[in-house]
């Protein structure tokens, strides 16, 4: 949240100067002669020059200015748009430490769930990817990326040599012992726990609820929801296999 | 240090659910704390094992330490490690929650003005060091416990380099009798070593080798292999006992001469007389010039000796005449609780029993020309120190890896020198007696932070490495030094090695340190050396040792099969765990026999005043059979006035001591040569009129012939076990088929073997369960009702026990009598019941049947009706009578979790499930590789730790698996606890075997049973008793 | 319609008159009485009363349901106990039975307020506390010219008293 | 000739002058007045306690278990043993009420009502203790077959759940049968309240009129409740017994636990209407109702009851001489001679012993003896399941784990708490409800009174 203010009052800013140059405009047109040349609309960051653009092409007559400095392809336009999403409140889930889009990494650049949770697959805890994980890449991406406040927060972390804490979404009880590695194993997809995450700016756990006969609905993550997969895929239902 | 840098990962973080600290009904874990670097070895949710070694005691058994996270969770021994081979003892098993201690210093500590302790820096706490020991160099000493050669080593340097007056290493268990008498009988000073192994006649004259003497872990495991029933030798082997007690190792012998206190070493004479006789008819080499034993040992006919020691002269006679034609015999001289002034006569005649019988270099090796550590100070060095202290003229008192303010005998006066001390510096991770009095703590890590080695015997070296990062600003005590050295000026330093002490443990290995790492050290044992009898063994008067002080009973004060020295009193576990022999746990009492109990007009509970020359303390009157007449027993280690679980601190009143400490009751008395003499007093008992309630886990020790802990008469097994090595044609006496109380489905029923007549009693495996399944500790008051919380208990029966029936309200029943053993020793935990009774009356199916045949229990399930526990008969099972898991995990030590067990929350049944956790990580690994779990893939704690094998997992449905094997070679052996309720176990037990005492040994060595022996009867016969 | 009625002091007067009144053809009376007297509730309706088909049908839903209930229960999710098999009828006897006996009490219940119309919110006229105390009543409606012989009647048979509490 | 003008007739009928109201309803309502200074502090100490064993309990939820008095192996104590008591108490009303109707024995009607309504005040303290006794009370609903989104059942094999269904059962049949019975009576205190009470009665009687109609959906729903109930009574007790008999524990599994329990409970049962009724009829004067021939009735029951109880004491010791078995032998031996054998004492005397005087005519019709004796038969109660539980508990199969269990103050705090409880609701239950079933005493007045005057003709 904090980061996010001073890029508000910048949007704000560029749109007061708009409306205020079109009043401008059209009080010169009133005047009738010597009309003033409109003023043109100046970006202040990458991600600014990427809307203005996109404002550009959809009407030719807008008359904008891209300083040069600004004028550069990172952060791509869609870096600047998931960062945006992953740090609107309102949408569902919480506002994580770092605006993280899965959208971004997992969906849009297809980075698979396993190179950053990276031992899924041999243990039963899903890794949280370490500090150094993400700097591996993003300590390679050029420096303009620093405008992207969730880049200079992950750079804070990694020279304060502190670990990000990260909210937890999906939680189990600490008296149910689950097995990632097993139902990888078994060909479960993460999604069927997690959720689209590939499509989540920010991730939150996606609501299923399953109706059994003659019973109360089970709500994801509950025992009830568990043993529903479990009895459609014939694993094993006896007891000490999750409670021990 | 720099060095340390690469173990960087090993920092407290939590993954998920990995911190397990929360209760099993709570779930707090909501924020996910990923690593800021991953390092490659560690998987967040899988184990990794360092190799390392155990420091609890000087035996050094070496360990695997489990650690998750970056945070060791559990012990086990080094299968590697010629020590030890995997197993390692309770002591070693508890030691893991001394780095968790809630008592740790957290900080460097300087006394201030007003005497109460305050933070420092490192810097400034060194520098302080430094400038005090360059006031006056030679008033420097450092006094401290046997340590690694690279640390020994290293305090050495310093020493030479600050040029500081001395250094003495402190044991309070040194036994520097026997050292003194192997430089008097072999002209070698030092420990000799003993390796039973094959050893056929094993005399043990109150030495208690499986408890606390030299090496336990290792004499258990030899003794009991080579008394395996598989083999003749086996059948053969026999184990006599001499001694005022009936102590645990004692239960373990066949034969029982309870000599009088300090006459082992007549006993001893007595048996190489007839011995040696007996050798030389047969021609036989004994071991030293004929002529020389003769004529020293001539004295020394049974008959003489029977009167100074009480033992019947036949007995002896017969003793001796076996021992001679024993194959492999040995006698093990007396430990420390039995150190007289006379100490070195007794060990040194128990070292010419060893060389009449041929025993050195086959089964007792010479100590080595160099030994890898300075020998321990004797009483005599000791009181030097202390005089020079007295005198002023120790300036700086560096105290290491000891606490002689407590183990030292107060009339030393050691604890009124220190005031004398200009600076005392005490390195130690917890508060002791000692820090008390200590005007700089500089906090040592603990062994599982440090770096070091240690060396067990000649060619036997294990590596100590770090496997978690310092918990608090600590510090090792061997950088603490180069530190000083350095800040003392480089002229100093540079007489030191450079780098930090891991560098110095390093270098001190040739070859490549990541291979020692991997191994845990170097384990190359070198041979027995042997030794002849020298003349100078005839100068030592060998006497019965006269007492000091009056009182009608010798005051006998054995080290603590757990508390070791008193070392054990901080760790709960040790507290909690009940005494092998006594059951008895978080107290001290005073073991006398019933004749004197009588005499007294005590009873079992009632506190009495024990009073000698050196002082007066309360204990709790504890009458047994097992005792002579003539002595009364207080186990050394109880009375520490400091410490959260030492002291009554957590009664909410700090530094009251807990229980009597023995040491403070015996007088400074030097044996022969010097050595420190712990048998050196009489003790007047009067009854205080008080009363205490016991803290007592076993009430009775009578069975009343219920099938519990049965034995077997060797006679009876004979011709059966002849036909058969092991699984022979002939079926097991198996009462029911628990290989079929599983799912049909299913490939796998767990089952176990106990052997009962490998149990020896030692407790090992209740710790072992107790910190692999997060069982917390619950203090002495829930103790006195009973409500420990430990899953797996030792039984211990005498005998099959009288079906007779006491009025009123029994404090406790004892059924043991002098000179006779009958002990079976019978861990007892969850049989995972076939036909389970707790099973169908649990409401909630909280408790189960699962599928293969595991009896399951699922607390998050339970509510707490407790009715499967009044239905069950085995009462294995433990109730959370209060949140115990909030109430007795004082931060750190909810760190030592293990992530893959519950915490159980208040109000919920618990039991063993043989360690499921474990099962099901293997099964884990055996899908993944598609394949079924091998046979000893899975192994619970407790038979992992077992350090004699009594216990043997697997899966009955397989016919080859070694649970199975076990059993059937067990033949008539095996029987399955109270099986006429027909609860079909799938625990089998083997019964103990009786071999009588008095089997005769024919001249071709082979054993004949003269006589069926009065308490045998098979188990069939039992049943219905 | 006018309502006559007589009050009597023992129930056999109040059995005979209701007998003969019906006997007259005057059917639509009704007792009042302070204590339970079959002879009374047999003179105005012969027949048993129908409760005992109530008790009948809960009792026989309960035994049902008992046994349904645990069998599938049991078997909804199979789980070994002590080596017993999973539908084993003598724990469940137990169940079953409670459950009739549960449900057929209350059905009897149900059966009380429907067959006895309870509640009921409606007071009849002829209705006062002295039939609560030691008193019987008659109450008969009858045609405006049947009254003298109603009247006539229950005086008849010793009424210690007649009024018309309905004109 | 034509018949007069209905007006004439009206105008001909002189209404005979009003008789006062009938005796018996006076004399058994006036119960229901006023209230004396004693009762309110009877009622206020009562209210007290219940909130101080209140306190306790809330206490020991949040602390754990561990403040009672339970050791290793001795896991159920002083809360099933009173739990145990309570059910038993619970007995002789519906006994009194469903069997004695059906055998038409009149004697009953003078303490039916009293008899049922502290049946079910019993069964609400009994069942109160299931729920103090788990270990996880916040999570007993776990005991219940509602469907759930776990998909997981409950273990009806279970005694513990026969329980469960066996005391729901009975309170809520007890409660009906209670009230059922009570509907005429509210009809009269209706018909003489005034004020609230009137309010409460005219709801209460459903408005009942006493038509035939009325009478005869009445009695005949009577005596179906009498026929369910008849067994129910003799089950509930002995489902409670399998609690025990079901298990293996020596001195538990034992045949003869059902019908034991039952006398038991009928024992108990009409020691405590004893207890309670004595005093009460003396206090409202009600001697003329409940007569020295109910008193003399009911210890005719005690005696047979009694003489039941002590068979079922010897039964069990001979069976376990006989049997062979050491450790029911042990177990037995025990409980005479161990570390409970004063409680085993007072139980064998109180329940075995004592009654036997009730042999005498002189003791059955001697007020203040029966009174004590009652006290002393429920003293006597309370330990023989005291004996059969912990005894039973504490002398295992496994001489090893042998344990020693003696109650803590919480426990008898909250003892105290359930007698509090259960005379709470009696005391409040005299002074709002006919405490003898009026109607039921006018049926047999009214026969009198129908025979004295020997019928019309």
């Amino acid at each position: 949240m904090r980061s996010t203010r001073p890029r508000r009052r910048l949007l704000l800013a560029t749109l007061g100067v708009a409306v205020a140059s079109g009043i401008a405009l059209g009080v010169a047109g009133l005047w009738g002669e010597g009309a003033v040349a409109a003023e043109p609309l100046v970006a202040t960051s990458v991600c600014e020059a990427h809307a203005l653009k996109a404002r550009k092409a959809e009407d030719p007559s807008l008359e904008i200015e891209i300083p040069p400095n600004f004028d550069m392809p990172w952060p791509t336009r869609a870096a600047c748009l998931s960062h945006e999403a992953a740090l609107d409140p309102n949408t569902p889930g919480p506002v994580q430490p770092i605006p993280f889009s899965h959208k971004h990494h997992a969906g849009l650049y297809g980075v698979d769930c396993q190179y950053c949770h990276s031992g899924t697959d041999r243990s039963p805890a899903a890794g949280v990817p370490a500090v150094e994980t993400c700097m591996g890449c993003h300590s390679l991406f050029p420096p303009s990326y620093d405008e992207l406040s969730g880049i200079r927060t992950l750079k804070e972390y990694w020279e304060r040599k502190q670990s990000i804490p990260w909210i937890q979404i999906h939680r189990l009880p600490e008296y149910v012992q689950f097995r990632h590695n097993r139902h990888l194993e078994a060909g479960v997809d993460c999604q069927a726990c997690h959720g689209a995450v590939q499509d989540m700016d920010k991730v939150h756990l996606v609501p299923d609820t399953h109706w059994w006969p003659w019973l109360l609905p089970t709500q994801k993550l509950e025992m009830g929801w568990c043993i529903n997969c479990h009895r459609q895929n014939g694993a094993s239902q006896d007891c000490l296999t999750c409670h021990y | 240090m720099p060095e340390l840098d690469r173990r960087d990962f090993l920092k407290l973080v939590g993954v998920g659910a990995g911190g397990a600290a929360a209760a099993g009904c709570s779930d707090h874990v909501e924020k996910l704390i990923p690593y800021v670097v991953q390092p490659e070895v560690i998987t967040p949710g899988m184990p990794v094992f360092y190799a390392s070694t155990c420091r609890e005691c000087p035996a050094a058994c070496g360990l695997h330490v489990r650690t998750r996270e970056g945070r060791p969770i559990k012990l086990e021994g080094n299968p590697d490690h010629p020590v030890n081979r995997g197993a390692l003892c309770g002591r070693g098993q508890a030691s893991i929650g001394r780095t968790y201690h809630p008592d740790r210093f957290r900080k460097p500590q300087r006394r201030g003005a007003a005497g109460a302790l305050e933070d420092v820096s490192w810097k400034e706490a060194t520098a302080a060091l430094a400038a005090k020991i360059a006031e006056r160099p030679g008033g420097t000493w450092v006094l401290g416990g046997a340590t690694g050669p690279s640390l020994s080593d290293l305090i050495d340097r310093f020493v030479g380099a600050v040029g500081a007056g001395g250094r003495l290493v402190y044991e309070p268990l040194s036994h520097d009798a026997l050292r003194e008498a192997s430089r008097a009988v072999f002209g070698a000073a030092g420990l000799p070593i003993f390796d039973l192994s094959g050893a056929d006649y094993v005399v043990d004259l109150g030495a208690d080798c499986f408890e606390t003497w030299l090496s336990p872990i290792e004499h258990q495991r030899q003794v009991l292999e080579a008394r395996d029933l598989a083999s003749a030798e086996g059948r053969a082997a026999r184990m006599v006992y001499v001694g005022p007690r009936l102590s645990m190792t004692a239960g373990n012998a066949d034969e029982w001469l309870p000599a009088k206190a300090g006459s082992e070493g007549l006993v001893a004479l007595a048996l190489a007389n007839v011995a040696l006789a007996r050798r030389q008819a047969a021609g036989q080499p004994v071991g030293g010039d004929a002529g020389l034993l003769a004529a020293l040992l001539a004295p020394y006919t049974p008959e003489k000796v029977a009167e100074p020691t009480g033992v019947d002269a036949a007995a002896l006679r017969r003793v001796g005449e076996q021992l001679a034609l024993a194959k492999r015999p040995v006698a093990l001289p007396p430990g420390p609780g039995l150190a007289s002034s006379r100490a070195v006569a007794a060990s040194a005649a128990a070292l010419i029993l060893d060389a009449v019988l041929g025993a050195v270099g086959r089964s007792v090796g010479l100590p080595p020309e160099t030994p890898a550590t300075p020998e321990p100070a004797n009483l005599a060095a000791l009181e030097a120190l202390v005089a020079a202290m007295n005198a002023g003229r120790v300036s700086v008192l560096l105290i290491h890896d000891s606490n002689p303010v407590y183990s030292l005998p107060p009339q030393l006066g050691f604890r009124d020198a220190l005031a004398k001390v200009g600076l005392v510096v005490a390195f130690a991770s917890g508060p002791d007696e000692t820090t008390e009095l200590a005007g700089l703590v500089l906090p040592d890590h603990t062994p599982l932070e440090s770096w070091g080695d240690a060396s067990s015997r000649p060619g036997v070296r294990g590596v100590v490495q770090p496997t978690i990062r310092p918990l608090f600003d600590t510090q090792a005590f061997g950088d603490v030094l180069l530190d000083t050295a350095r800040a003392m000026g480089d002229a100093v330093g540079a007489k030191l090695p450079q780098g930090s002490f891991r560098g110095v443990v390093e270098a001190s290995w040739g070859g490549s340190f990541d291979a020692v790492l991997a191994r845990g050290g170097s384990f190359a044992p070198a041979p027995l050396r042997g030794g002849a009898v020298q003349a100078g063994a005839a100068k030592l008067a060998f006497r019965v040792p006269e007492l000091v002080g009056e009182g009608e009973h010798a005051l006998y004060a054995p080290p603590s099969p757990l508390l070791y020295d008193g070392r054990g009193a901080a760790l709960p576990w040790l507290q909690e765990t009940p005494d092998p022999v006594t059951k008895i746990s978080w107290q001290s009492w005073l073991e006398l026999s019933h004749a004197s109990a009588e005499a007294l007009g005590v009873e079992a509970g009632d506190v009495v005043a024990i009073e000698t020359p050196a002082g007066r303390a309360e204990a709790i009157a504890f009458p047994r059979g097992g005792i002579r007449d003539d002595v009364v027993a207080l186990a050394v280690g109880q009375g520490h006035s400091v410490g959260l679980y030492a002291s009554h601190q957590n009664d909410g009143r700090p530094g009251e001591a807990r229980g009597a400490s023995a040491i403070a009751l015996l007088p400074s008395v030097r044996d022969e040569a010097g050595g420190r003499a712990w048998l050196v007093s009489k003790a007047r008992i009067t009854r205080t009129g008080g009363h205490a309630r016991l803290a007592l886990m076993q009430k009775s020790d009578n069975k009343r012939g219920r099938q519990l802990g049965d034995a077997v008469a060797l006679a009876a097994l004979e011709g059966d076990a002849h036909a058969s090595g092991h699984a022979g044609p002939h079926e097991v006496r198996r009462p029911f088929a628990a290989a079929a109380d599983a799912t049909d489905g299913s490939a796998y029923r767990w089952g176990m073997t106990i052997d009962v007549d490998k149990c020896t009693g030692c407790s090992a495996c209740t710790i072992a369960c107790s910190i692999e399944n997060n069982i917390p500790t619950v203090g002495e008051e829930q103790v006195v009702r009973s409500r420990l919380m430990s899953w797996l208990r030792i039984e211990r029966w005498i005998g099959d026990g009288t079906q007779e029936l006491r009025a009123g309200r029994p404090p406790y029943d004892d059924h043991e009598q002098l000179g006779r053993i009958d002990v079976r020793n019978s861990p007892m935990l969850c049989q995972q019941c076939g036909a389970a009774p707790c099973e169908p009356v649990c409401p909630v199916l909280a408790t189960y049947h699962a599928p293969e045949g595991l009896n399951g229990m699922i607390y998050n399930r339970c509510i707490g009706t407790r009715y499967c526990s009044n239905n069950c008969p085995y009462k294995v099972r433990r109730f959370n009578w209060f949140d115990y898991a909030i109430h007795n995990w004082p931060d750190p030590m909810p760190l030592m979790l293990n992530p893959d067990v519950t915490v159980r929350c208040q109000g919920v049944m618990e039991k063993c499930t043989f360690c499921v956790q474990r099962i099901d990580l293997a099964r884990q690994t055996a899908k993944n590789e598609g394949r079924p779990i091998a046979d000893g893939e899975v192994t619970p704690a407790c038979a992992q730790t077992c350090p004699s094998h009594a216990i043997v997992f697997g899966n009955l449905r397989d016919e080859g698996s070694a649970a199975v094997r076990t059993a059937e070679a067990g033949g008539v052996r095996a029987y399955h606890a109270l099986h006429t309720l027909n609860t079909r176990p799938s625990i089998s037990y083997l019964a103990r075997v009786i071999r009588d005492p008095s089997s005769r040994i024919d001249e071709d060595g082979g054993h004949a049973e003269a006589g069926h022996h009065a308490n045998a009867m098979t188990p069939s016969q039992e049943g219905t008793a | 319609m006018p309502t006559l009625l007589g009050v009597y002091e023992r129930p056999d007067q109040v059995a005979e008159v209701a007998t003969r009144l019906r006997a007259r053809g005057y059917t639509d009376l009704e007792t009042y009485s302070p204590a339970p007297f079959a002879e009374v509730d047999d003179a105005v309706d012969e027949k048993p009363s129908r409760v005992r088909v109530f008790t009948l049908i809960g009792g026989l839903t309960g035994v049902v349901t008992g046994y349904a209930m645990t069998i599938w229960m049991a078997n909804d999710w199979p789980i070994m106990l002590g080596g017993k098999p999973f539908s084993s009828i003598p724990p469940y006897t137990i169940i079953g039975f409670e459950l009739t006996i549960l449900f057929g009490g209350l059905l009897t219940v149900l059966g009380l307020f429907l067959v006895g119309g309870l509640p009921s919110l409606h007071r009849d006229k002829a209705y006062s506390p002295r039939f609560s105390a030691e008193e019987f009543g008659v109450a008969v409606r009858c045609q405006d010219r049947d009254v003298s012989e109603v009247d006539a009647l229950l005086r008849g048979h010793g009424a210690e008293e007649v009024s018309l509490v309905e004109a | 000739m034509t018949p007069p003008p209905p007006e004439a007739v009206a105008a001909m009928i002189r209404p005979a002058p009003r008789r006062p109201d009938s005796r018996i309803n006076r004399d058994i309502l006036s119960v229901m007045e006023g209230a004396s200074l004693g009762y309110w502090v009877l009622l206020a100490s009562a209210v007290l306690m219940v909130h101080v064993a209140g306190a306790i309990w809330i206490y020991q939820v949040y602390e754990g278990l561990g403040i009672a008095g339970y050791v290793h192996p001795v896991f159920w104590g002083v809360y099933i043993v009173t739990f145990v008591f309570w059910v038993g108490i619970a007995h002789a009303g519906t006994l009194i009420s469903a069997i004695l109707y059906l055998f038409r024995a009149k004697w009953r009607n003078a303490i039916n009502r009293s008899a049922e309504a502290m049946t079910v005040f019993a069964v609400l303290t009994a069942a109160q203790f299931l729920g103090i006794h788990v270990g996880r009370i916040w999570k007993s609903y776990f005991i219940l077959p509602y469907p759930n989104q776990r998909a997981l059942w409950v273990n009806f094999k279970s005694p513990l759940l026969w329980d469960t269904f066996a005391i729901s059962t009975y309170a809520t049949i007890s409660a009906v049968f209670l009230y059922i019975g009570m509907i005429p009576d509210l009809a009269i205190a209706r018909d003489r309240a005034v004020g609230w009470r009137k309010v409460l009665y005219g709801a209460l009687a459903l408005g009942w009129q006493g038509t035939s109609r009325h009478w005869k959906a009445h009695t005949r729903s009577v005596l179906h409740l009498s026929g369910l109930a008849t067994p129910l009574v003799l089950s509930v007790h002995s489902v409670v017994s399998w609690d025990f008999a079901m298990a293996l524990v020596p001195g538990w599994h034992t045949t003869i636990f059902g019908p034991y329990f039952v006398a038991g409970a009928i024992f108990s049962g009409f020691a405590m209407v004893l207890t309670m009724m004595i005093p009460v009829r003396r206090i409202f004067g009600l001697e003329e109702y409940i007569t020295d021939y109910h008193l003399e009735n009911m210890s005719r029951f005690l005696l047979l009851t009694s003489i039941i109880v002590g068979y079922a004491y010897a039964s069990e010791y001979f069976m376990a001489w006989y049997s062979g078995v050491e450790a029911e032998q042990t177990s037995f031996w025990m409980r005479a001679f161990g570390p409970y054998w004063i409680s085993t004492w007072i139980m064998i005397l109180c329940n075995a012993v004592f009654p036997q005087i009730l042999w005498f005519k002189r003791v059955r019709t001697h007020v203040p003896t029966l009174f004590v004796l009652s006290v002393l038969v429920n003293v006597g109660m309370w330990f023989e399941r005291y004996v059969i539980i912990i005894t039973g508990l504490s002398r295992e199969y496994n001489p090893s784990t042998w344990g020693i269990y003696t109650p803590s103050w919480y426990e008898l705090g909250i003892l105290a708490g359930s007698f509090a409880f259960f005379s709470m609701f009696f005391l409040v239950f005299l002074k709002l409800f006919p405490v003898i079933a009026i109607a039921e005493m006018k049926e047999l007045a009214i026969h009198e009174k129908a025979h004295r005057q020997g019928g019309a003709h």
